[in-house]
C-alpha cells in the first residue's frame, strides 16, 4: 500500500498564511489555501473584496457576464471556515523570517459593524453623500456597495463626509453604525505571505493630446466597461457621457501610456488591452446595435493567449470590428457636438486621414502605484526596473525575500486566467511553508447526530425575520405569523426580529427542540446568501439540512413591493404557504461523500509535470510520474537559453535530478496509459510501462495532465529541403553549441508565424516573437555586423519582453511586416537562398540574399495524445487539439472532471516560466482536494427509479455532462459522484423515472399547491 | 428482327434514329394528341407517348398510343411501374399490342409527390429493371410473371431510360449494364447539356462493350429561354446544365433566346453524332413540338429512312 | 363584494441567473408587480412541461420560465431546452383552446435586475389584459366571469 | 421500435367529449422511448384534457396509468379494477396496444390518442427514421444492410433512379437516397459488382399483400 509521510500534523500555533490584496488573484490564493486546510488571513485595503474584475462588464473570451461568473467565488470566500477576511486593512510592517513572520496590520475605521449590518441600504438611501460610491463615471446607481454580491455583504461609511452621526444611527435599525470606530492595529503571526495587490490603471488625463481628461466622450477602457455594465451608472445602457445618446461610431486607441517613450509612458506592454478592446468592440455590436461602427487603432494586435487569435478573427469576420494599424497622435473635440476627430496615417496610404467618432476609448494599461512600492519596501522585497515585484526566471512566484510569494498584476501585467494560475502557484508555494492544520475538527463532528423524521407527520415551525424595518416596516409580520399558524402542518409560527442574528438562531433552535419540530420555514432574505447559515442551524438541531426552506420575503417581496404594502402582505403570505407546503414534501437527503485516495498521477514528464510532481511530493504525497519517452525533460530539453539569458540546460538537469531521486516520486518512463476507471477521489488507471510494456495499475485521487505540445515543423519555406532553412529551436542549439558557424553569417532572415495563426493551427504560438528576438540578439552578440531581418505579422512581446524588442530595434535588427495575402517567398538560387518580401513602409518588394532562413514555427497541439487521453478520461478538448479547462477565465487549471488538473503546453502554448507556474498551480489545486479526507459531492443529484425506466436513452443523450448510462440490469444509472445536479434528465425523462433530489416533482407541485391551496 | 417495330428496323439499318414525344391530353378529346403528332410526321421514326407524366393524371398511354397508330404514326408506348401492379401492367401490354403497338419504354416513373395526386398510393410492385425483364419474358419465353404460358405473346421492342447525369455518377454505367442484362433493346437518355460528362459516360459504356448490345438514343431538349435553363439547372433533379450554357442563353436578348436554344440543340446533335455508340436522338421539345422538324432538319437528320 | 382581478403568476427561475437577478431587482428597490411568485430551480433545464401545465391547471393565470442568457447557462444548454419546452406547452395550449400567451420563456443574466423587473411588469400587464385564465383562482376570487 | 405521434388534440377531444370519466393508459415500451405515450405524456395529456374541459365548464375525471407493455394481455389485465370507474378508455400506445385493450375490455369504448407511424430507428434524440416495412423476406444481406423497400421512395429493387442527386432523394433533400447508401456500403465492402446483379421481382406474399400475418411458434405455443 501507499507509504508516505502523514500530511496531517499537530497544530503548531501561528501557522497562517497572510494574503495581501483581495482581487481575483488574492481570493483564488486564499481559497486554495483554505481548501488545503491552511489558515488564511485575507486583507484588502478596500471595503469589499473582488478588485478590478468586479467592475468589468463582460470578460473575454467567453463574453460572460462577470457578476454571474464571479459570485460563486465571492460567497465561497465568505464561507470558508479557515479564512479570515479583513477588509479596509493595510500592512504596517513585517518582521521575522519565513515560517515565522510578525506582520503588523492597521484596520481603517468602517463605522459599520459588519456582523450587524444587513445591507438593507437604508443609510445609503437617506444619506447618499456619506457613503463611498462606485468608482468611474457619474454614479447614479442607488447603492453604495460596489456591486450587488459584495463580500462582506455590508456597507461602509465615509466618516469625513458625515455631519450627523446621530441621524445616521437612527436610520440604521440594525444598530450597526459605530460612530467612534477608529483605526486598530494588530500583529499577525504568519508562516508565509502572498502578495496580490494588483496594479492600477494609467490615468490618461495627463495626456493633453487626448484631451487631458477634458473631453466628455473620451473615456478609458474601464469607464467604458462601467457604461456597458448592467450594474453600472447607466444601468447597462450604452450612451455617451456628453448627451446620453447612443454612440454610432466608437474608436479605441491602444497602448495609451504603454509601449511608449514619451514622458507619461511606460516602456512595457500591458498584455491585456488588445483583448479587452476587442471584447468591448464585440460586446458593443453584439449587445447594443450591430450598426455601431467600432474601430481599433493599434500597433501590434497582441492576441497571444489561449484561443485569443480565434477571438480576434471572430471580432473581424463575424462582428465587423474595424482594425486600423496606426497610432494616432491626438484627438480633437468639436466643442459644439462633443464629437471627436482623429487624424492618423497608415503604412499603405500616402496621406493622413481624418475620421470623426462619437466616442473614443483609451486602452490604458497597468501601473504600479506609489503605495504599492511603499508596501514592497515594508515587506523588504525587490522590485524590477518597472516597479513590479521581482521574481526569478525559473521561480515565477518567489520574491527576493524567502517566505513571501507574489501573484497577479503586481508581479507583471497579465489577464485573469494567468492571474488565477499564478495565484494557485503562489498558494502552492506559500502552503508548502505551513503544515496542514490537523487539529481543526472535521466539519461533521460539530453537529448533533441526525434524527430520522421519515415516519413523522410534518411538524413545521415558521419563523419570520423582521429584518429591522426591511420586512417589518413594509408588512405586518404579526399578521403574517398569525395567518401562517393556520397552514396545515404548521405547529409554531412566530416573528424573530433579526432572524440571522445569533440570538434569533438559538431561539429557533430552542423552539425546534421544545416543540419537536421536524421542518422549518424561515421567512427572511435570499437563500442565496443565507441558506447555509440556516442549514447549519438545522444540523445543530439534529435535523437534516434539507428540511428547511428559506422564503425570500425581503429581496423578492418587501423590497420590490415596498410601495404596495397590501400587495406585499398578500404575497408574503402566499410565499410562506408555498414554503410550508414545499417543506412538508422535502425529503431528508444525504450528501455524497467518498474517502479520498491521496496518491497523484502526473501524466507527462516535462517542465510542467515535474514541477507539479515535486510540489506534491515535497508535501508527502505519493506521485506517479508517467512519461511516454525514455527520459524526462520534454521539449524544454532542446532549449539552451531564455530570452532573459538564463541557462535552461542547467535548470533542467537539476529538475530532472530532483525528480528522479525524490523518495515520493515514482518515475515511469516509456509508459502509456491504456485504461481508466473510477470516480472523483478514487481513480484506477492502467498503464503499460518499460521496454517490455509491462501492465500495471495505479490508484490515485487526482490526475495532473502535463502532456505538452509538439514543436511544429510545417514543410514550408524549404524547411527540410534546404540545409540553411531551420527553425528557431535548431538555431538556438547551434548558437550555443557551434557559435563559429554563426560568426560567418552576413545576412539572416527570420520568418514569424510559420504554421501558426493559420487554418489548421489557428492560434498564436505565443513564444515565437521572443525566440526570434532572443536568437537575433545572441547572433548580434557574436557578430555585430550581421544583418538580421525579421518578417512578422504582429510582434507580440507582451509584458516586460517589450524591452528586448526595443533593444533589438535599437541594435539595427530590421522588422518588416507582411500580410497573409502577400507572404514572403524563399527561393533556392542554386548558390544560396533568396527571400522576397513586400515592405509596406518602403512600398516595394525587397529581395534579400540570406545565408540562413530561420522559421519561427512555434507549437502544434499533440493532437493524438490529447485525443487518446480525452477519450480515456472523458475530458474535453479545444478545436485546435489542446485540452480544454473547466472555465477558461476562472478555472484555467481545473478540468471539467473533478480531480483532473491541467498544466503546461497541453493547455496552450507557453514559455518555460509559464509552464513552471502552471505546473505548480496544478499541484496547488490538486492539493486542495488531496488534503481533505473525504470528497463531498452534495445532495442535488438525479436519481433513477429502475422500475419505471424504459431504458430509452433520452437521459443519456440529454445530459450535458454525459453522466447517465444504461447499466447491466438494463436501466439508466446516474453516478452521484459525476452528476452536476441540473435536472435536465429529470425534465426530459418520458417515463418520469428520474427525480432530481431537492427539487423533486412532488416538492415543486407542493409549492404550487401552497400557492393555490386556500381556494381549494 | 425480334419485332415488327419500325424503330428496330431503322436502328438495324445502321441509320441514326430519331424519336420525339408527346404528352396525352388531360381529357377525352383525341384530336389534341393527333395534332401534336401530326407536326412530327416525316421528321421522326417514332413518337413516345408518356404515361401519367410527372404523376399527373392524363389519358392512359396505351389509349393515346393507339390513337397515333390509327393515323399511321409509330408510338413508343411508355409504361411506369408506379401506378399498376404486375397484373395490370401485363394486361395493358397485351391490350396495346393487340392494337399494333409494338414498341415500348419501361420506366419507374416520377414519385406521386411531384404531381397533383400526392395522396395516391405508389405501387411499385416492380421496378423498371424488373418490368424490362417481364416484357422480355413475355416476348421471348411467352410466359406471364406467374409462370403460365401466354396464348400468342406480344412481341415488344423494349426500351428504357438512362440518366448519365444522376448521382452516383460511377454507378451510371453499371446501371445501364443492368438494364442491358435485363434484355433492353434501346435506351433513351436524359436530355444532355453537359456533353463532356456525357462523353465520359459513353466512354464507360463503350469500354464495357454495352454500345454493341443496346442502341443508345441521346436525349435532346431545346431550351426556350435563359429562365428555363436556370430552372432546369437548379430545380430539376438529375439534370446537369453547365454554367456556360446558362451564360450563353443569358448572353443573348430575350427575343433571340429561343433561337439560341435551338442552335445549342443542333450543335449538340452535331457533336453527339461523332460519338461512338450514339445510334440516334430522342428530341423532347416540351410544349414546343413544332420546333422538332427545324431541329431535325438543321441537324442534317433528314430525310428519315423509308422502311 | 368583489375585488379587482389580480392575476396570479408563477415564475420558474434558475438559481444562477434569473433568481439572482430577482434578488438584485429587490436590492435596487426596483418595483415590479407583486403578482409574480418565484419558484427556484437549479437550472431552467429542470422545468418540466408538466410543472407549467400543472401551474395553470391549479389556477395560475400566467407562467413564465426565466433562465440565463443564451450561451450563459451554467449547465451548458438547460435554457435552450427550457425554451423548446415552453414552445411545446404553448402549442399544446393552442390546441386545447387556451391562449398560449399565458406561457413565456425569458432570459437574463444575474446582473440584470432591471430586466427582471421590466419583464415581470410586461408579463403581468399582458396577463392582466388577457384576463383570468379559464380556471383562474384569482379570477374566481375576484368573482368575475372567466374569459379567454 | 414502433414510432408514433400524438393525434391532434381536437380529434382526441372529440373522442372523449361524450364521457365524464376517462381511463388514460400509457405504455412503457416503444411509445415511451419515442416520447409519445409514456408516463410524462400521459400526465401532460391528462392535464391538457382537463384544462380544456374546465374551460367548457366540465370537470373531466381522468385516471392515469402506464402499463409496462400494452400489447401483452397479462399487463392489460392490470386495468381490470379500473375500467369500472371509467366510461371510456384512451390509449397512448401503438395500434397493437389499443387493440389488445379493446379485445380485453369489450364493453368499454377504446380510443387511440396517438397515430402509429412506422418501424424506425432513432438517429439522435428526437429524430426517428423509417427502417423496415416488415416485408417478411429480408434482403438486407444483399443490399449492404440498407433496405431499399423501406428507404427508397419508390422502393426500387434495382436502383437508383435518375433522381438521385448528391446522395439525396429527389422527393426531399432531407432524405438520403437509399441506393446511394447501398452503393457506398457495397463499395466499402468491396462488393461493387453486386450492384449489377438483378434483383428479381419480389414475392409480396410474405408482406401485407398476403393477408394479415401471424406467427405461430409450435415450440412455444401450447
Amino acid at each position: 500500500m501507499q507509504e508516505y509521510n502523514d500530511i496531517y500534523t499537530e497544530d503548531q500555533g501561528n501557522q497562517a498564511v497572510l494574503v495581501i490584496g483581495g482581487g481575483m488573484g488574492g481570493i483564488r490564493a486564499a481559497l486554495d489555501l483554505a481548501e488545503s486546510r491552511r489558515d488564511v488571513v485575507l486583507i484588502d485595503k478596500s471595503y469589499a473584496i473582488g478588485g478590478l474584475m468586479t467592475q468589468l462588464d463582460r470578460t473575454f473570451p467567453t463574453n460572460n457576464c462577470d457578476l454571474c461568473t464571479i459570485s460563486p467565488h465571492l460567497s465561497e470566500s465568505g464561507r470558508q471556515l479557515r479564512m479570515e477576511l479583513k477588509p479596509m486593512t493595510v500592512v504596517e510592517k513585517v518582521e521575522g523570517e519565513a515560517g515565522n513572520f510578525q506582520v503588523t496590520v492597521k484596520r481603517m475605521p468602517r463605522y459599520i459593524d459588519v456582523d450587524k449590518c444587513t445591507a438593507c441600504g437604508e443609510c445609503a438611501e437617506k444619506f447618499p453623500e456619506w457613503v463611498r460610491f462606485t468608482p468611474g463615471l457619474d454614479p447614479r446607481a442607488p447603492t453604495c456597495m460596489r456591486y450587488p454580491q459584495a463580500t462582506p455583504y455590508a456597507f461602509s461609511i465615509d466618516a469625513e463626509k458625515v455631519t450627523d452621526f446621530d441621524a445616521l444611527q437612527q436610520v440604521c435599525k440594525a444598530g450597526a453604525i459605530v460612530p467612534d470606530d477608529c483605526e486598530k492595529t494588530e500583529t499577525l503571526s504568519v508562516a508565509s505571505i502572498v502578495l496580490s495587490t494588483g496594479g492600477e490603471l494609467f490615468d490618461p488625463s495627463v495626456l493633453d493630446n487626448f484631451g487631458g481628461g477634458e473631453y466628455a466622450n473620451v473615456v478609458t477602457g474601464l469607464q467604458y466597461e462601467r457604461i456597458m455594465s448592467a450594474s453600472g451608472p447607466t444601468q447597462g445602457s450604452l450612451v455617451r457621457p456628453s448627451d446620453n445618446k447612443r454612440p454610432r461610431r466608437v474608436a479605441w486607441i491602444q497602448c495609451v501610456g504603454s509601449r511608449g517613450i514619451n514622458r507619461a509612458d511606460v516602456p512595457y506592454c500591458s498584455s491585456v488591452c488588445c483583448m479587452y478592446a476587442l471584447k468591448e468592440a464585440i460586446v458593443t455590436r453584439e449587445r447594443f446595435a450591430d450598426d455601431i461602427e467600432t474601430s481599433i487603432f493599434y500597433m501590434d494586435m497582441r492576441t497571444f493567449g489561449k484561443d485569443y487569435e480565434s477571438y480576434l478573427n471572430r471580432a473581424v469576420d463575424e462582428y465587423g470590428v474595424n482594425l486600423i494599424r496606426s497610432r494616432p497622435h491626438s484627438i480633437i473635440e468639436n466643442p459644439e457636438t462633443g464629437d471627436l476627430s482623429i487624424t492618423y496615417a497608415t503604412d499603405d496610404e500616402l496621406f493622413h486621414k481624418t475620421e470623426v467618432f462619437d466616442m473614443v476609448v483609451l486602452s490604458t494599461g497597468f501601473r504600479i502605484s506609489a503605495e504599492n512600492m511603499e508596501l514592497a519596501r515594508r515587506l523588504g522585497i525587490d522590485l524590477n526596473a518597472h516597479g513590479f515585484a521581482k521574481t526569478g526566471g525559473f521561480a515565477p512566484v518567489a520574491t527576493s525575500r524567502p517566505g513571501i510569494y507574489v501573484c497577479g498584476v503586481c508581479e507583471s501585467p497579465k489577464d485573469i486566467p494567468e492571474t488565477m494560475i499564478q495565484a494557485s502557484a503562489a498558494a502552492a508555494a506559500a502552503g508548502s511553508d505551513t503544515p496542514v492544520s490537523g487539529a481543526a475538527v472535521e466539519e461533521e463532528e460539530i453537529f448533533a447526530p441526525e434524527r430520522d423524521v421519515s415516519a413523522e407527520p410534518p411538524k413545521i415551525g415558521v419563523f419570520v425575520c423582521e429584518c429591522g424595518a426591511e420586512i417589518g416596516g413594509v408588512i405586518s409580520v404579526e399578521k403574517l405569523v398569525a395567518q401562517a399558524r393556520a397552514i396545515p402542518g404548521v405547529e409554531v409560527a412566530e416573528a424573530v426580529g433579526y432572524g440571522c442574528s445569533g440570538d434569533s438562531i438559538s431561539h429557533i433552535e430552542q423552539q425546534v427542540a421544545g416543540h419537536g419540530l421536524n421542518r422549518v420555514v424561515v421567512g427572511g432574505c435570499s437563500p442565496r446568501t443565507h441558506e447555509i447559515k440556516f442549514q447549519d442551524m438545522m444540523r445543530r438541531c439534529g435535523l437534516n439540512k434539507y428540511l428547511v426552506d428559506i422564503v425570500n420575503l425581503r429581496d423578492q417581496d418587501t423590497w420590490p413591493h415596498m410601495n404596495q404594502p397590501e400587495a406585499a402582505q398578500d404575497k408574503a403570505y402566499k410565499l410562506v404557504e408555498m414554503g410550508a407546503h414545499g417543506v412538508s414534501k422535502a425529503h431528508p437527503l444525504a450528501e455524497h461523500t467518498l474517502p479520498m485516495n491521496q496518491n497523484v498521477l502526473v501524466v507527462g514528464g516535462g517542465v510542467a509535470g515535474m514541477n507539479s510532481a515535486l510540489v506534491l511530493a515535497d508535501q508527502g504525497f505519493r506521485v506517479y510520474l508517467v512519461e511516454r519517452n525514455a527520459a524526462l525533460g520534454g521539449l524544454a530539453r532542446n532549449i539552451r537559453k531564455t530570452l532573459q539569458g538564463e541557462d535552461v540546460g542547467a535548470y533542467m538537469d537539476e529538475l530532472i535530478e530532483r525528480t528522479g531521486s525524490h523518495d515520493n516520486i515514482q518515475v515511469l518512463t516509456r509508459s502509456i496509459i491504456v485504461d481508466h476507471a473510477g470516480m472523483p477521489g478514487r481513480y484506477t488507471t492502467g498503464l503499460q510501462t518499460g521496454p517490455r510494456m509491462h501492465y500495471m495499475q495505479i490508484e490515485h485521487g487526482v490526475t495532473i495532465l502535463a502532456t505538452g505540445a509538439l514543436a511544429h515543423r510545417p514543410p514550408q519555406y524549404l524547411l527540410g529541403e534546404h540545409e540553411s532553412v531551420m527553425t528557431q529551436l535548431d538555431l538556438d542549439a547551434q548558437i550555443a553549441d557551434n557559435p563559429e558557424s554563426i560568426e560567418k553569417l552576413e545576412q539572416v532572415v527570420m520568418i514569424q508565424c510559420v504554421g501558426s495563426r493559420e487554418p489548421g493551427n489557428p492560434n498564436c504560438s505565443r513564444i515565437c516573437c521572443q525566440s526570434a528576438i532572443k536568437n537575433a540578439l545572441r547572433m548580434k552578440d557574436i557578430n555585430p555586423d550581421m544583418q538580421i531581418y525579421v518578417l512578422y505579422r504582429d510582434i507580440r512581446t507582451y509584458g516586460f519582453d517589450e524591452d528586448y524588442y526595443r533593444e533589438a530595434r535599437k541594435r539595427g535588427i530590421k522588422f518588416i511586416r507582411y500580410e497573409t495575402d502577400n507572404r514572403p517567398e524563399v527561393r533556392d538560387t542554386g548558390d544560396g537562398l533568396e527571400v522576397g518580401v513586400y515592405d509596406p513602409i518602403l512600398g516595394r518588394n525587397l529581395e534579400i540574399a540570406a545565408d540562413r532562413v530561420i522559421l519561427s514555427t512555434g507549437f502544434a497541439a499533440d493532437d493524438e495524445t490529447t485525443e487518446d487521453l480525452s477519450v480515456l478520461f472523458h475530458l474535453t478538448r479545444s478545436d485546435d487539439g489542446y485540452f480544454l479547462e473547466d472555465h477558461v477565465k476562472l478555472r484555467p487549471t481545473d478540468m471539467s472532471v473533478r480531480g483532473f488538473f491541467l498544466a503546461g503546453t497541453a493547455h496552450s502554448p507557453k514559455s518555460i516560466r509559464e509552464s513552471i507556474t502552471q505546473g505548480q498551480a496544478a499541484a496547488g489545486r490538486a492539493r486542495s482536494l488531496l488534503t481533505s479526507r473525504f470528497i463531498n459531492l452534495g445532495a442535488a443529484v438525479a436519481k433513477v427509479d429502475g422500475d419505471k425506466c424504459a431504458a430509452c436513452l433520452i437521459c443519456v443523450r440529454a445530459c450535458p455532462f454525459h453522466v447517465p448510462y444504461i447499466n447491466a440490469e438494463g436501466y439508466s444509472e446516474i453516478d452521484p459522484a459525476l452528476c452536476h445536479g441540473c435536472g435536465t434528465c429529470a425534465a426530459e425523462c418520458p417515463a418520469r423515472a428520474i427525480q432530481l433530489m431537492q427539487y423533486e416533482d412532488d416538492h415543486i407541485l407542493a409549492k404550487l399547491d401552497g400557492l393555490f391551496e386556500r381556494m381549494n | 428482327m425480334k419485332t415488327e417495330s419500325r424503330l428496330e428496323k431503322v436502328l438495324a439499318s445502321g441509320a441514326l434514329a430519331v424519336t420525339s414525344e408527346c404528352g396525352p391530353p388531360r381529357g377525352v378529346v383525341p384530336d389534341k394528341v393527333k395534332e401534336k403528332a401530326e407536326l412530327l410526321r416525316g421528321y421522326v421514326d417514332a413518337v413516345n407517348v408518356t404515361d401519367n407524366q410527372t404523376a399527373m393524371v392524363r389519358m392512359s398511354s396505351w389509349a393515346a398510343s393507339i390513337l397515333l397508330k390509327q393515323i399511321g404514326i409509330d408510338p413508343v408506348f411508355q409504361m411506369v411501374t408506379r401506378d399498376r401492379n404486375r397484373l395490370a401492367m401485363q394486361a395493358d401490354i397485351i391490350g396495346a399490342y393487340s392494337h399494333g403497338v409494338n414498341t415500348m419504354l419501361c420506366l419507374s416513373g416520377d414519385h406521386p409527390h411531384f404531381g397533383d395526386h400526392p395522396m395516391a398510393a405508389n405501387v411499385y410492385d416492380l421496378d423498371s429493371v424488373q418490368l424490362i425483364q417481364a416484357v422480355v419474358k413475355m416476348r421471348d419465353e411467352g410466359k406471364f410473371q406467374g409462370g403460365k404460358d401466354i396464348d400468342h405473346p406480344p412481341k415488344m421492342f423494349v426500351g428504357a431510360a438512362a440518366n448519365p447525369f444522376a448521382d452516383p455518377f460511377e454507378l451510371r454505367v453499371m446501371r445501364l449494364a443492368k438494364k442491358v442484362r435485363a434484355g433492353v433493346d434501346f435506351i433513351q437518355t436524359q436530355c444532355i447539356y453537359n456533353l463532356d460528362k456525357f462523353a465520359r459516360w459513353m466512354d464507360g459504356v463503350c469500354e464495357r462493350g454495352l454500345h454493341e448490345k443496346v442502341h443508345i438514343l441521346a436525349g435532346i431538349t431545346p431550351m426556350k429561354s435563359a429562365g428555363m435553363a436556370r430552372y432546369m439547372k437548379n430545380r430539376v433533379p438529375g439534370m446537369d446544365v453547365p454554367d456556360d450554357i446558362v451564360k450563353r442563353m443569358e448572353g443573348v436578348p430575350k427575343e433571340k433566346q429561343p433561337e439560341e436554344g435551338i442552335k445549342i440543340a443542333v450543335e449538340s446533335i452535331e457533336r453527339l453524332k461523332e460519338m461512338e455508340g450514339v445510334h440516334g436522338f430522342h428530341i423532347m421539345a416540351i410544349e414546343w413540338e413544332e420546333k422538332v422538324p427545324e431541329i431535325v432538319e438543321k441537324a442534317g437528320l433528314l430525310p428519315r429512312p423509308e422502311i | 363584494m368583489t375585488k379587482a382581478f389580480e392575476p396570479e403568476i408563477v415564475a420558474f427561475c434558475c438559481h444562477y441567473c434569473a433568481y439572482t437577478a430577482a434578488d438584485m431587482a429587490g436590492s435596487k428597490r426596483l418595483s415590479y408587480p407583486a403578482n409574480v411568485k418565484i419558484i427556484r430551480v437549479p437550472c431552467t433545464g429542470k422545468v418540466d412541461p408538466i410543472h407549467i401545465m400543472k401551474a395553470l391547471h391549479k389556477g395560475a393565470d400566467g407562467v413564465y420560465v426565466a433562465g440565463c442568457l443564451e450561451g450563459d447557462c451554467h449547465f451548458k444548454t438547460g435554457n435552450i431546452r427550457a425554451a423548446h419546452r415552453v414552445r411545446r406547452v404553448q402549442a399544446l395550449l393552442e390546441e386545447i383552446g387556451w391562449d398560449s400567451r399565458r406561457v413565456e420563456m425569458i432570459t437574463m443574466s444575474a446582473g440584470m435586475g432591471e430586466r427582471f423587473a421590466q419583464t415581470a411588469r410586461e408579463f403581468t400587464e399582458k396577463i392582466r389584459e388577457l384576463g383570468p385564465s379559464p380556471v383562474s383562482r384569482a379570477g374566481q376570487e375576484a368573482g368575475r366571469q372567466a374569459v379567454s | 421500435m414502433i414510432t408514433a405521434v400524438r393525434k391532434p388534440m381536437e380529434e382526441i377531444i372529440a373522442c372523449v367529449a361524450p364521457y365524464d370519466r376517462i381511463l388514460l393508459v400509457g405504455c412503457n415500451e416503444c411509445v415511451s422511448v419515442c416520447s409519445v405515450g409514456g408516463r410524462k405524456e400521459v400526465a401532460l395529456l391528462a392535464s391538457a384534457l382537463q384544462m380544456h374541459f374546465l374551460k367548457q365548464g366540465k370537470t373531466m375525471d381522468i385516471k392515469e396509468i402506464t402499463l409496462e407493455r400494452q400489447c401483452d394481455p397479462e399487463y392489460v389485465e392490470e386495468l381490470v379494477n379500473l375500467t369500472d370507474g371509467a366510461d371510456a378508455i384512451l390509449s397512448m400506445a401503438c395500434g397493437c396496444g389499443v387493440q389488445t385493450i379493446a379485445g380485453r375490455y369489450r364493453e368499454k369504448p377504446v380510443f387511440p390518442a396517438v397515430n402509429t407511424t412506422f418501424m424506425g430507428a432513432s438517429e439522435r434524440q428526437g429524430v426517428w427514421s423509417e427502417r423496415c416495412q416488415g416485408c417478411g423476406d429480408c434482403v438486407l444481406g444483399i443490399t449492404g444492410g440498407i433496405c431499399p423497400i423501406a428507404r427508397c421512395s419508390k422502393r426500387l429493387m434495382n436502383g437508383p433512379c435518375g433522381g438521385s442527386s448528391n446522395g439525396k432523394c429527389e422527393i426531399d433533400p432531407n432524405i438520403d437516397c437509399a441506393w446511394q447508401l447501398i452503393w457506398d456500403r457495397l463499395k466499402a465492402l468491396g462488393l461493387e459488382r453486386r450492384i449489377e446483379d438483378i434483383m428479381e421481382a419480389k414475392d409480396w406474399r410474405t408482406s401485407r399483400d398476403g393477408g394479415p400475418r401471424k406467427i405461430v411458434r409450435e415450440d412455444l405455443a401450447s
